[in-house]
């Protein structure tokens, strides 16, 4: 298994972001994690790349125990993350924090691969402009993306960078992820709230709500089930 | 022009130009001694500031450190002058040790705190009397030594030492900035996190980054010592080490090389060879003004003001 | 022939205050000194040391470039030890009274010379509580060089008397004494308390000591408070309150010196002087003697100014001076006033006294 | 029907960047209208040219008839016009109910601010229960409802709401729209950016499509097609890649 | 030994009191702009000056020189924002050097205009003993300061969380386009938020001429002290001022009573970094959202 959560517990003060969630990833799958707003994705994608300490519950990468692994070296060991706010690396331009993220990842700057990263995301008329002032929302949440795949990642969390596309520009952004995965050959772990998308891309999915893990399997059983569409989708179907 | 050109010229002129020109006038050559330290804690404070991202209001704690670890070994351990500024070097870097649990505080916390343990070192200082003769200090350090002919303790001499320090200084800046590491630095700045998903271990090249700056701090500060020959807590500890540091750094631009050093020349040169002689007493006025205006006018510092002459308006908003 | 003599002094930074008011005495000195003697004159070029070790060693550079033949100033034995090590290494005489520490005389160097040191300090504190009778005292110093210094001199010379000594120390950042005054109200109770330190801690002290009221005999401390100054300022505090003094005040100059030295005080400051002022002027004149005197001898150039110095056997203002090997005036004894309704009253020793002591008094 | 807002040959970017190229378009009283287009395309950019974040270079601002090119922000929220931005642009060291607060600013609407906040807190129940908590700490779905509330706080004449539904689960997106659709029939004008062009134009009355900073389509709601659209939309991809 | 503790605990109260007074104005502006005013020393001093000076010369309890002082302090306040708005680029830290430069004009100023000498208030009253419950003992002007600075706390705090321009300054420094659109305009809240901690410094100033010994040199101190409680407190919170100012003052005192005052301020340095050790945002600053 390539990712093992077990019982993965998150509270802040009273308030329990995540409640004993457990699933797992096997190298190359593909899982859409799904749910309500606030229902705890996000921090469950703290808890793995290391941004909050789980409260209880275990996690394992490639056998390795995660929880006692500094965020770094989550990163070298292959977990690539995009943030769902995007968080471009201040100062640097767009080239220079993919420059960052090859080099401290994977212990040399790989520039055939950052050109591609530029041009598979379309960033390569912005590879000089300043990644912290200079870029419209989807332009960061592009770079989000090629941040966490200059890492050279075995695990590729994305948190909503599909959000605020149009719908022309998802397709295409689709067409890019599905290519990376062929490329590259990774496991995909994905937020979305465009069930259209979930469908498209992910063979099973997850659904958080109230960070309780409510329902897991393919796109049809879950956004047919009658507690995700009373929390989550509303009847709308896929 | 080319960079080797600027770097060799500066060498030149540095070793060689300002000693034939002014190498008689013992009070112009003490004057540019005394900017060259604040400069080179200030191009130890810019290392920190600009690549660590990491505003100190105390590097005087490994300013005193370095000039107590010198001053003793000399002293009291026999050590001669120069491998014991080396240690204090050492010593300071050590002592940043002691203060990176600091680390974890970022912005003003982390300012305040390292001034904290410039004020718990003083303090440590005026009490461990038995080792550092407590307030009334430690007087007859030893001189720099006479090395093949070369007198390093005549003013001349301080300032050939002094200069190198500081050249070496900057190189290292230099050299660090222009690496992937002075990229993950500067990122860090503004975001850790999404500096440490990538897989920056910034805590540890933070780490480093104080060291470092320590570490020079401390040479400077033994340099110092045996210049000055004279040593009390007050005095090692003083917080105008850190504050004409700063405004040096931030005057002369410390997002470059070559600020800081040009900061702490101007600021001191000025201020004592121009504004003193006119007003004997109101002079530090002058000194608040130009910083102001400094601020006000080109907030990026002197050398980016002059840069801009010659490349015209570099970039927009 | 006209000398210029150099005057390194804080003017400003944190000793601009008492710098500003030895220099008052130099300009006193050479403006009396000028006027008097027609031979030769003074010039004085004054360089502010910014109250800092290493500007203080600059200005003694520039003002020797300047070519002045000697120096008088110095404030604060921290400043004081580079900027004369400098002057000895140009050759030139270096004269001061702002740093009483011992270390200072200690180095034997050929050039210094200092007209007072702490022993002096705490010769008259020590005197007067003597004279007292007083069988504890409690020291409340502050942690700076000469202050520890001469708290440390009353400790080691008080104790084998057998009087009862406790040691409170103070940082120097202290503003609220009430927790020290209680200390001592309650555990100490002594018949004294002795304070060592600077203007603001004295008034920081006798305001906690005039609140908390401890059941002691006298209040007693060094420089800068008995003066002309502490009484205008700080009347209410004031009253039987001792410290060192040189002049009572209202000043009974008796000698025609000190009555011209007041005077010329008054016209060019348009105050009367204060005892920093004093030791300013004595230094100075003392100096600018040795200079007319090397001056005839024609060896200014020579080391002769410090050879002169040397020779300095004299009647001051301050009381006698002469100078040993060190530099040091082995002579300088303080004496001790009172302040007394407004007024300041040598009580000790007794052949300099213009009034009586009160004891025990206090000022609450 | 009154014309609110008028936008003529407007210029506006970033520094020496420019963003918008003489774009004009009108905004009618009462009237949801749409802007739609593709990413990058400048739809933000117009929003904060209207309200005087971004300093415009040529042209136009006119609300109610006045001139109000690059007048103060404050000064145009003072006169009724409310801009919803992604919430990313919350008060994230505030508490959620201090944000909340914070819409009732302007003097007009203080005086209502107890009943407004009642019923932000109605229409999106989540800020009720997290009304304590830092809005930094909301996850983007609630923040994104907390931009929302809090506009409407404002008790504007006009809102300039800039893809509410980024980031929302489906249901709230719905329940978004419906709050909008329901808005426009209280009187309230509204602009409306989004990508979500389905559900945008179910509640339209008119829409415009802004592509490299103009507008290229200019339509009522009802009488677009979807094909045609979708062609325009396309436009700068091919441009793009050639 | 109980005696001793009780007042040492009730000197440090009064000790911490007065600390909050000096500290406030300097972290309101801290809080609300992330403008560190190194200047704000010097503005106590300023006002302490004026207090002095009208003390001396009008004849005025220093209660009555206030109007006078905050007109002048207040004054000269705004004119540090005026200044400040006009930095353009990184503001937190350009605004160090530049309020460094005026701290340093206003030092010498104060210099020049009334030498070195030190002073201090000369009506006896406020130095007269107070005595509570028969055991503690304080000067009448500490009492009334230390009211005063805890009423001021509470009010500032009060405008801070429920006033409408209060939230509105908390805003702006939050997100000062987002304040924009709420109908904010920044800059007056921005002066206001100076002018109020001129004000906090004007009182300040009175309170320590009246109480302590002042001097030229002394503003840096103030402003270092002011700015240790202030990141103490942990960034812009009102109460934690108080708490973090009666923390030092209390931890200072019983360090003289339980050990020796020459260790007073190491004390004082060794709580400052355990509590931020500890906290790392201080006492009552809340730790931010992450990813
Ligand atoms: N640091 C924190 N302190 C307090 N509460 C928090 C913190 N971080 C998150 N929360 C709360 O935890 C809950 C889960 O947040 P999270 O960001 O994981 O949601 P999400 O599922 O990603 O939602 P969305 O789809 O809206 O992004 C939310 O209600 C949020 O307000
Ligand atoms: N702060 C900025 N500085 C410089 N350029 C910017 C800035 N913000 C946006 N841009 C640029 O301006 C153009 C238009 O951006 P804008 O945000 O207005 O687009 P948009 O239509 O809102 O796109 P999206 O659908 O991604 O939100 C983009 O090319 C972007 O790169
Ligand atoms: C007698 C004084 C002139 C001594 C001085 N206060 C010093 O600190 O050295
Ligand atoms: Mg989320
Ligand atoms: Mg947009």
């Amino acid at each position: 298994m390539l990712l093992e959560l077990d019982g993965i517990t998150v509270a802040f003060g009273g308030l329990t972001a995540v409640g004993d969630v457990t699933f797992s990833m096997a190298k190359g799958d593909v899982l859409g994690l799904v749910g309500p707003n606030g229902a705890g994705k996000t921090t469950l994608f703290n808890a793995v790349s290391g941004l909050v300490r789980p409260t209880r519950g275990t996690a394992r990468f490639n056998g390795h125990d995660l929880v006692s692994m500094p965020i770094h070296a989550r990163a070298r060991a292959g977990i690539g993350r995009a943030f769902q706010v995007p968080q471009p690396m201040h100062e640097l331009t767009v080239r220079e924090n993919l420059m960052v993220a090859s080099r401290f990842a994977t212990g040399r700057v790989d520039k055939e691969r950052i050109e591609e990263i530029l041009d598979l995301l379309k960033l390569g008329h912005k590879a000089e402009s300043d990644a912290a002032t200079s870029l419209a929302l989807t332009e960061q949440k592009a770079l989000e993306v090629g941040k966490a795949l200059a890492t050279n990642p075995k695990l590729l969390m994305l948190d909503e960078v599909l959000a605020g596309l149009e719908t022309a520009g998802k397709r295409a952004f689709m067409h890019t992820l599905a290519e990376v995965k062929q490329r590259y050959g990774i496991a995909l772990l994905i937020i979305e709230h465009d069930i259209e998308t979930i469908t498209r891309l992910c063979p099973r999915v997850v659904v958080l709500n109230f960070g309780r893990l409510i329902a897991e399997g393919s796109p049809d059983l879950v956004f047919n089930d009658p507690e995700v569409i009373r929390s989550y989708t509303g009847g709308e179907a896929a | 022009m080319n960079d080797k050109i600027k770097i060799a010229l500066f060498l030149v002129l540095a070793y060689i130009a300002v000693p034939l020109a002014l190498g008689s006038n013992a009070y112009v050559i003490g004057l540019i001694v005394a900017a060259l330290t604040i400069g080179g804690i200030a191009v130890a404070w810019a290392l920190l500031g600009n690549l660590g991202g990491m505003v100190s209001f105390g590097h005087a704690a490994f300013f005193g450190v370095g000039a107590y670890v010198s001053a003793l070994l000399t002293l009291k351990g026999g050590w001669p002058v120069f491998p014991s500024m080396l240690m204090a070097g050492i010593g300071a870097a050590i002592a940043s040790v002691a203060t990176m649990p600091a680390l974890r505080l970022r912005g003003p916390y982390f300012a305040l705190a390292i001034l904290a343990y410039a004020e718990i070192f003083r303090i440590l200082a005026t009490e461990a009397k038995p080792i550092t003769g407590g307030a009334a200090g430690l007087l007859s350090i030893p001189r720099l030594p006479i090395v093949l002919g070369l007198d390093f303790g005549s003013k001349l001499g301080g300032y050939f030492v002094i200069l190198t320090i500081v050249a070496a200084s900057m190189a290292v800046y230099h050299l660090i900035r222009s690496s992937t590491y002075g990229l993950a630095l500067k990122a860090m700045h503004d975001s850790e996190d999404a500096t440490r998903v990538v897989g920056v271990n910034s805590t540890l090249l933070k780490a480093w980054m104080l060291a470092v700056s320590a570490f020079i701090t401390g040479v400077v500060g033994a340099f110092n010592a045996h210049y000055i020959n004279f040593l009390e807590p007050d005095y090692a500890f003083a917080g105008q080490w850190t504050t004409l540091a700063i405004v040096s750094a931030i005057f002369g631009g410390y997002r470059t090389v070559t600020g800081p050093l040009l900061g702490a020349l101007v600021v001191y040169l000025v201020d004592q060879l121009a504004f003193k002689p006119i007003l004997p007493q109101g002079h530090q006025i002058v000194l608040g003004v130009l910083l102001g205006a400094m601020i006000l006018f080109s907030p990026g510092g002197l050398m980016p003001l002059l840069l801009a002459k010659k490349k015209g308006p570099a970039h927009a908003a | 022939a006209e000398f210029k003599i150099g005057a390194e002094i804080p003017l400003s930074g944190n000793l601009a205050r008492v710098g500003t008011a030895m220099n008052e005495g130099i300009q006193v000195a050479a403006e009396m000194f000028n006027k008097k003697s027609g031979k030769h004159s003074v010039k004085i070029i004054t360089m502010d040391d910014e109250s800092s070790p290493a500007k203080a060693v600059g200005a003694v550079e520039k003002l020797a470039a300047d070519g002045v033949v000697a120096y008088t100033g110095g404030y604060g034995s921290n400043i004081i030890g580079p900027a004369s090590e400098a002057a000895e290494k140009l050759g030139k005489v270096y004269v001061t009274s702002g740093g009483v520490a011992s270390e200072l005389t200690k180095r034997n160097l050929k050039t210094f010379f200092r007209i007072n040191s702490s022993e002096g300090y705490a010769r008259a504190l020590m005197g007067m509580f003597n004279k007292q009778g007083v069988k504890s005292v409690a020291v409340v110093y502050s942690t700076k060089e000469a202050t520890e210094e001469v708290a440390k001199m009353l400790q080691s010379g008080l104790g084998p008397q057998g009087v009862k000594v406790t040691m409170h120390a103070f940082d120097p950042a202290t503003n609220d004494f009430k927790p020290i005054i209680h200390k001592i109200k309650l555990q100490d109770r002594p018949d004294a308390i002795a304070m060592i330190g600077y203007e603001n801690d004295y008034v920081g002290i006798l305001r906690a000591a005039k609140v908390l009221k401890p059941d002691i005999k006298t209040i007693a401390g060094v420089w800068s408070l008995a003066t002309a100054k502490m009484a205008a300022e700080f009347p209410d505090l004031m009253e039987n309150v001792s410290g060192t003094s040189t002049l009572s005040y209202p000043a009974e100059f008796t000698t025609p010196e000190a009555k011209e030295f007041a005077e010329t005080y008054q016209k060019m400051f348009n105050k009367a002087p204060d005892y920093l002022g004093i030791f300013g002027y004595v230094q100075s004149k003392l100096l600018f003697e040795a200079v007319a005197r090397a001056a005839d001898t024609g060896t200014v150039d020579k080391g002769g100014i410090a050879t002169e110095m040397r020779k300095t056997l004299s009647d001051t203002v301050i009381g006698k001076v002469r100078f040993d090997e060190s530099g040091d005036n082995p002579e300088f004894t303080h004496r001790m006033g009172q302040h007394q309704a407004g007024k300041v009253v040598l009580v000790w020793p007794s052949d300099a006294a213009t009034g009586t002591m009160k004891y025990p008094a206090v000022p609450w | 029907m009154a014309k609110l807002l008028e936008i003529e040959d407007l210029r506006a970017g970033y520094g020496s960047i420019n963003v918008l190229w003489d774009l004009s378009l009108t905004i009618e009283e009462g009237k949801l209208t749409c802007i739609l287009g593709p990413n990058g395309g400048g739809k933000t950019t117009l929003l904060r040219a209207i309200m005087g974040l971004v300093k415009t270079g040529a042209g136009r601002v006119l609300y109610q008839g006045a001139d109000r090119t690059n007048a103060a922000t404050w000064d145009m929220v003072a006169d009724g016009i409310a801009m919803i931005p992604e919430g990313r642009m919350v008060f994230r060291d505030m508490s959620v109910a201090d944000n909340l607060m914070m819409g009732a600013f302007p003097k007009k609407c203080r005086k209502n601010a107890a009943r407004n906040l009642k019923m932000a807190y109605d229409m999106f129940p989540r800020l009720y229960e997290r009304r304590d908590q830092l809005a930094g700490a909301l996850s983007g779905g609630e923040a994104q409802m907390l931009a929302m509330g809090r506009g409407l706080m404002e008790e504007p004449k006009l809102i300039l709401v800039d893809e509410p539904s980024l980031g929302l689960a489906p249901v709230v997106v719905d329940e978004v729209m419906g709050i909008l659709d329901r808005l426009r029939h209280e009187g309230l004008t509204i602009v409306l950016v989004e990508q979500n062009t389905n559900k945008a134009l179910k509640i339209a009355d008119h829409v415009y499509l802004v592509r490299g900073g103009k507008v290229v389509l200019s339509e009522t709601a009802s009488s677009v097609d979807l094909g045609h659209l979708h062609d325009l939309y396309f436009a700068r991809d091919t441009l793009n890649e050639q | 030994m109980l005696e001793l503790t009780l007042q040492s605990l009730f000197s440090g109260v009064l000790s911490g009191a007065y600390y909050a007074l000096i500290a406030l104005g300097l972290a309101l502006v801290f809080g609300t702009m992330r403008v560190i005013n190194l200047a704000h020393g010097e503005l106590v001093l300023l006002g302490a000056y004026i207090s002095y000076t009208a003390e001396e010369k009008l004849g005025l309890d220093p209660l009555a020189s206030l109007p006078l002082a905050l007109a002048v302090v207040v004054g000269t306040a705004i004119l540090v924002y005026y200044l400040v708005s006009l930095i353009k680029t990184d503001r937190e830290l350009n605004s160090l050097i530049l309020t460094f430069g005026i701290g340093v004009i206003l030092t010498n100023g104060v210099l020049m205009i009334w030498s070195a000498d030190i002073h201090s208030a000369t009506t006896p009253w406020y130095h007269d003993a107070t005595i509570l419950f028969e055991t503690l003992f304080a000067m009448q002007a500490e009492l009334v300061f230390a009211g005063i600075g805890i009423l001021l706390v509470g009010a500032v705090w009060w405008w801070l969380e429920k006033s409408w321009y209060g939230r509105a300054l908390r805003a702006v420094a939050s997100n000062r386009d987002a304040a924009k659109l709420m109908g904010v305009n920044p800059q007056l809240t921005e002066i206001l938020s100076f002018a109020v901690s001129g004000l906090l410094a004007t009182v300040a100033g009175v309170a320590i001429y009246t109480a302590k010994v002042i001097q030229p040199a002394m503003g840096h101190h103030l402003t270092v002290k002011a700015f240790i409680i202030t990141v103490l407190a942990g960034m812009g919170s009102v109460p934690g001022v108080l708490l973090g100012a009666v923390l030092l003052g209390v931890v200072e005192s019983l360090t003289v009573t339980l050990a020796s005052s020459a260790l007073q301020e190491l004390a004082g340095m060794v709580l400052f970094l355990v509590v931020l050790l500890l906290m790392p945002s201080g006492l009552f600053g809340r730790a931010k959202r992450r990813g």
